[in-house]
């Protein structure tokens, strides 16, 4: 097998980028959602709940088309954002990683929520006695003690990300350079006859960063749960 | 289920397909079942053993690939229909592109993004490429493209407006109020668009052979034409 | 009124009703288990809301559900050693005793870190993880870190239960001086009535979610019958004593009560020093004639006051020595053989070693 | 907008038989990967862990591939299976059930995984005392604590495979009454002229489902928590 | 030998090394905290595999590492009671209790769930989770827990520790029977020297990892000083007694000891009963003559056999009064005063009260 083509390096390398913009960036709003989903107790609870699995239950097709018709230039979203902010997804690199984080955020809310019930909420209690505001104690208490969680689910966003296909290339195509990932790269070798090799190639480098990143995940979760169970 | 035919088809064919099995069920009680996905994937399958009676590609290409493997009945084969390549903008758009040798589409873009089928793998995006190559205009817009999974994602593209441009099939621009045709590409500038049909090796229901006789007579005829195909083969003596 | 509670709480079957005051500096809650010991702590902590009622410590409303007053938890300052520990299991030992210190404004950071971790024997431990202590670490380390929020209510749910006896002698002064000299008034569950009449300056008496008892200390105890459910034989009367010398030759140091003098194994406190004395009913024998030849070295005499007989073998004689009300736990038989009667003049005698560390503790002189 | 089709309700039968399926004959398997992978110190587990993600990394299309190739009347496995147990895969229901629960694999074990670690291994040390065999651990002690696990793999289990597509239909095809799920039958509309209305009826039918499939496992959820922390 | 411990085992910086036999059929572990009992009472359950050595129950080789010996823990049938419950959370207490019999073969299943539901008060939480259970009804519940997997050997890591008085005498008797008739061998960790000094037949001194002391409880605990570190004075001697009459007009009962006659609070036991008394050093008086018009029933004449001065004012007298060890701990002043020293005759004085039910316990006959 021969090596990469410097285009299929540049799907690597904007895949690399696209994977972990997403997961970073839906980090926050997954721990503030998981957070509601599991200790809130208000009107429209349910709602959310569906609405962060819809990507999940939904082909990704469907979840491009509405992200299409909500964050496109036309789109309602879209539109507001680039007026007022100048943030634009369509066509952009910014765009599949907003894709790849919304079709992976289910997973990562759903690791989050796990831990979050498994935390022993005596020991938040504890530090509220101890004068910790609540939102210290989340600080300094909850967060440390879900950690295992936070890695989990960053693992499943940004293993999601690189391989998530048809949400991005609906909304976003696959644009050389700006929007085309590993996934409509192998997309693309898949769809002519003899593309195998190609294909083969760039699943074998996904595989390779796959192996990395799950590495690197569990050193993290080793060090983080030799801190709490040591 | 087991007598009745079952059909591969390239999805875009659905809405044709549908209506005229449809027809043949009502005119002669047997059935068709229809798998609609993409060509290529169709393809695969029947090299893998897939029981399907008859195999309608949306190209050429992949249907010479499971020929070669002699997966079908080559006399069987007929290239049933045609489409035309078309250059779509929204609805609205003032654009005014003449499709001549010498094309220069980027300023006519300006920044924004021509919506294709992926050039390299959606026939529609093969033969839109192969268009601009001949018109001299493919140098100026291969950095400007939105490739698309499909055709209809990009028609959707320009639909929105997040393209001014979009190269789709003349059945998909005329289906969608949102877009209007700016011109069409000359039938020479691309490869012929054609739809080939044909029965599968294994295949061994009469139903099958049947219904592709019911699909290349007079009978099935506006079924295509009224998605805007024209057909190709001429009419056989009805089944 | 240092701590004024009036609430009533359901839980499951379990219903609480208390309502106490104590203006004590330590004030003992004191029953059986499964009393609402601890579901009161929580109320006043904050971890329990309370159905209906009014918690003000110190004066401060901190619960009042008539008037939808909870001051959250977090805004209490309540220090709190809770039954099971609680020690946040990510971080060393010593960022959980510095835990509270974060959220205490800067000017009231009065406890001393190193005092602390000295006075708990817990210097080795700093570095390690709370999963790898003993039960008895564990519970040493949560004293301290609610020590160490300097908190304005100090809450202790059978903080020493798990501690040897050697280590409790070493904490006691520590809560002594907390009580008496940084002002921080406690609350303390204890199943231990030597502990409470070592420490609490009030005792509240709970039996199955109600107020059976409370008032200060030298009163609740003095009547073992609050006790006699416990079966326990460690109340008596609480005196007061002042250090009047210290006998250096037998290790002893005298001690002046109205009473009499009373000689016990030596003790640091500089003369002049005013003590608790608790003088164990079950310790003292009555003789009729003052002692002789005896190795016992205490005798108070007195007259009898009054004499409670209860069921069983044991009689309980209450006598005042020169004022001080002293209770003698006899038999019946004893009382009988003697003639004992109201009236009737005795000598308490009470043996020095009897005042073990546990029955002697400091006062800031009018703690009882 | 009109009611389903004969066609649409067959598909959404299907679709609601496979992601059932689906989701429970990758139950027992996942719950034993999730232990070896939390628990086990053998050689080999990383590779597990990879091969357990990779459904997760690559593109559906290129999983749906594999197992064209593996689990296919003529891949290896799909032969020996059809030869001595008489399973088939291919082109029939059961391939996509396998496809979805493959798709639905990671996210399964991953929460599984989660609760496994939360678990108080003192409390397994306590039934071991009182003479249960490890396997009886697990069975009355592990397997009753991690439940909240179990039920949110299930949900997630469930709603990948109500959204799976892109494996599906490039193993098994879309073949109605067959191998046609819900997401195919989207797929097949949103690429003709007009397919829109349909489109939407089958995501509003996708939904609806997913918001009962939710409420169910918040109720039972509930219920175990109720059962643990009550 | 009941239990044969010889374990070397590294946790962090913290080494054990211990080495000691017990044919004692309760077995007291006792130590300050971090001392390492639960670390030896975790290798005899087979929850900590000791580094090096070998632990055998009534003959069985539990762990030997010399021979590569480890039984798992499922198969050496010991109930224990750890320091911090561990209940099943989603199990209610009715199956917390019975999950050990699920595994006891049926034969074996001795223990009644009724007796011992009513023994530890726990009958109307059946139906409760472990979670709302007070800290003392959490400890009941893993004491029937464990009594209820008829184990071979019972370990039980502070298991009153949080209870009160009363529940504690309402559950010493079952104890004390479970050694005596059930067969069933003992390890108590505790710190209270009364509980030893009433249940324990052998005794285990460690400090920092190592056994300092081991021995038959009468002998171990005759030797204050090992306790002296504790700041305790509930040491003391271990006589045995018999029932000899129920005084019932003055609720007494009279037990016959060599040393004499011995007139305690009403027992339940019926004459000819043996009990083991603890006689406290430090509730002993020592008189030169017989004392007269004194409220203390008890007077036992005996020779001074010897005298242990120790440090500060006290001093450990030993007697022997017809033939019993007794221990008096007295100020070093009265030794002075009243001229003691070997061979000199005296009389120990105890009054009845004394005998709380802690410090009596009935015996099998040949416990001490
Ligand atoms: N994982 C560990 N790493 C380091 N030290 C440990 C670890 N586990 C226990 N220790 C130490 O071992 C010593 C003995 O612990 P152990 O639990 O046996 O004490 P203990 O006698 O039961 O005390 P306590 O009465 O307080 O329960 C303690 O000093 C403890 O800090
Ligand atoms: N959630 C609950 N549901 C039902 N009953 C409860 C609940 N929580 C506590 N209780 C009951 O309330 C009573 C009081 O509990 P509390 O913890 O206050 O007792 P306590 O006096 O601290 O006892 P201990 O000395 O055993 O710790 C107990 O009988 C307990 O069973
Ligand atoms: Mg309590
Ligand atoms: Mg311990």
């Amino acid at each position: 097998m021969e090596g990469l083509s410097p285009e299929e390096w540049t799907a690597v390398r904007l895949s690399l980028k696209v994977a972990f913009v997403a997961m970073t960036a839906s980090l926050v709003p997954g721990v503030a959602i998981a957070f509601l989903l599991e200790r809130g107790r208000f009107w429209g609870r349910q709602a959310l709940d569906v609405l962060v699995h819809l990507p999940l239950v939904l082909p990704p097709v469907v979840v491009g088309w509405f992200l299409l018709i909500g964050f496109g230039r036309r789109g309602p979203i879209g539109a507001f954002l680039d007026e007022h902010f100048g943030i634009v997804f369509s066509f952009r690199w910014t765009g599949a990683a907003l894709a790849c984080a919304i079709m992976g955020f289910p997973l990562l809310v759903r690791a989050i929520r796990l831990s979050i019930a498994a935390v022993d909420r005596r020991l938040e209690d504890a530090a509220g006695t101890l004068g910790a505001h609540p939102v210290w104690v989340f600080g300094v208490v909850t967060l440390p003690l879900i950690l295992p969680g936070i890695i989990a689910g960053m693992v499943l966003s940004f293993a999601k990300a690189m391989g998530e296909f048809g949400a991005t290339i609906t909304f976003v195509s696959s644009i050389p350079g700006e929007t085309q990932t590993i996934p409509s790269a192998i997309y693309a070798y898949t769809q002519v006859p003899g593309g195998e090799g190609g294909a083969m190639r760039l699943t074998l480098v996904s595989i390779v960063i796959s192996i990395g990143a799950l590495w690197l995940s569990e050193w993290l979760a080793r060090r983080v749960r030799r801190k709490v169970h040591a | 289920q087991t007598g009745d035919a079952l059909v591969f088809a390239a999805a875009s064919l659905k809405n044709a397909l549908d209506e005229a099995s449809g027809a043949w069920t009502r005119d002669t009680g047997k059935r068709a079942v229809v798998s609609y996905a993409a060509s290529n994937a169709l393809a695969k399958q029947i090299e893998a053993g897939a029981p399907a009676d008859l195999f309608f590609s949306a190209d050429l290409e992949w249907m010479d690939f499971v020929a070669s493997k002699g997966l079908i009945k080559p006399e069987s084969r007929i290239s049933l229909l045609g489409n035309s390549l078309v250059l779509i903008a929204p609805k609205g758009s003032a654009m005014q592109v003449d499709l001549k040798p010498g094309l220069d589409l980027a300023p006519v873009l300006g920044g924004s993004r021509l919506a294709m089928g992926h050039a390299d793998a959606v026939p529609a995006g093969k033969y839109g490429k192969a268009a601009l190559e001949h018109l001299g205009a493919w140098a100026g817009v291969k950095d400007r493209i939105a490739q698309t999974e499909n055709v209809r994602a990009a028609l959707l593209l320009v639909s929105r407006g997040e393209a001014p441009l979009g190269i789709v099939y003349k059945t998909d621009a005329v289906s969608d109020p949102n877009v209007t045709i700016v011109a069409t590409f000359p039938e020479g500038s691309h490869p012929p668009i054609v739809y080939p049909v044909a029965l599968t090796k294994d295949s061994s229901k009469p139903q099958a052979a049947s219904f592709l006789d019911y699909l290349s007579s007079d009978k099935a005829k506006p079924f295509f034409e009224k998605q805007g195909f024209t057909v190709l083969s001429k009419a056989r003596p009805g089944s | 009124m240092i701590l004024d509670v009036d609430i009533r709480h359901r839980q499951g079957g379990f219903a609480l009703d208390a309502c106490f005051q104590s203006d004590g500096r330590l004030t003992a809650l004191f029953g059986p288990s499964g009393s609402g010991k601890t579901t009161i702590v929580n109320a006043v902590s904050g971890l329990v809301r309370p159905d209906h009622g009014r918690i003000a410590v110190q004066g401060r409303v901190l619960v009042d559900t008539k008037n939808d007053i909870v001051v959250p938890k977090h805004k209490r300052r309540i220090g709190y050693v809770f039954q099971e520990g609680r020690l946040f299991p990510h971080l060393d030992v010593r960022y959980n005793l510095l835990f509270g210190r974060w959220f205490t404004p800067r000017g009231e950071r009065k406890a001393s870190f190193d005092h602390v971790v000295d006075l708990l024997g817990i210097a080795h431990l700093l570095d390690r993880r709370p999963s790898t202590l003993s039960g008895g670490e564990k519970q040493r380390v949560a004293i301290g870190r609610a020590l160490l929020a300097d908190p304005h209510l100090l809450l202790m749910d059978e903080p020493l239960a798990s501690l040897d006896e050697a280590r409790k002698a070493e904490i006691y002064p520590y809560i002594e001086r907390l009580r008496d000299e940084g002002g921080v008034p406690i609350v303390l569950v204890s199943h231990s009535v030597a502990e409470i009449a070592r420490l609490a300056t009030s005792v509240v008496v709970l039996s199955e979610g109600q107020v059976i008892a409370s008032g200060p200390a030298a009163e609740v105890l003095r009547h073992t019958g609050f006790f006699a459910q416990s079966g326990l034989t460690e109340a008596g009367a609480l005196i007061e004593a002042r250090v009047s010398r210290h006998d250096e030759a037998y290790d002893l140091t005298v001690l002046q009560a109205r009473a009499g003098t009373l000689s016990v194994p030596s003790l640091l406190h500089p003369v002049g020093t005013s003590l608790r004395v608790c003088l164990r009913a079950r310790d003292i024998i009555l003789s009729l004639k003052a002692p002789e030849g005896m190795s016992a070295l205490n005798v108070l005499p007195g007259l009898i006051s009054s004499i409670d007989i209860g069921e069983g073998a044991s009689v309980d004689v209450q006598l005042d020595c020169g004022g001080d009300p002293v209770v003698a736990r006899v038999t019946r038989k004893s009382v009988e053989e003697l003639g004992l009667r109201p009236g009737v003049a005795v000598h308490a005698i009470i043996k020095s070693i009897a005042f073990d560390p546990e029955a002697l503790g400091v006062t800031g002189g009018e703690n009882m």
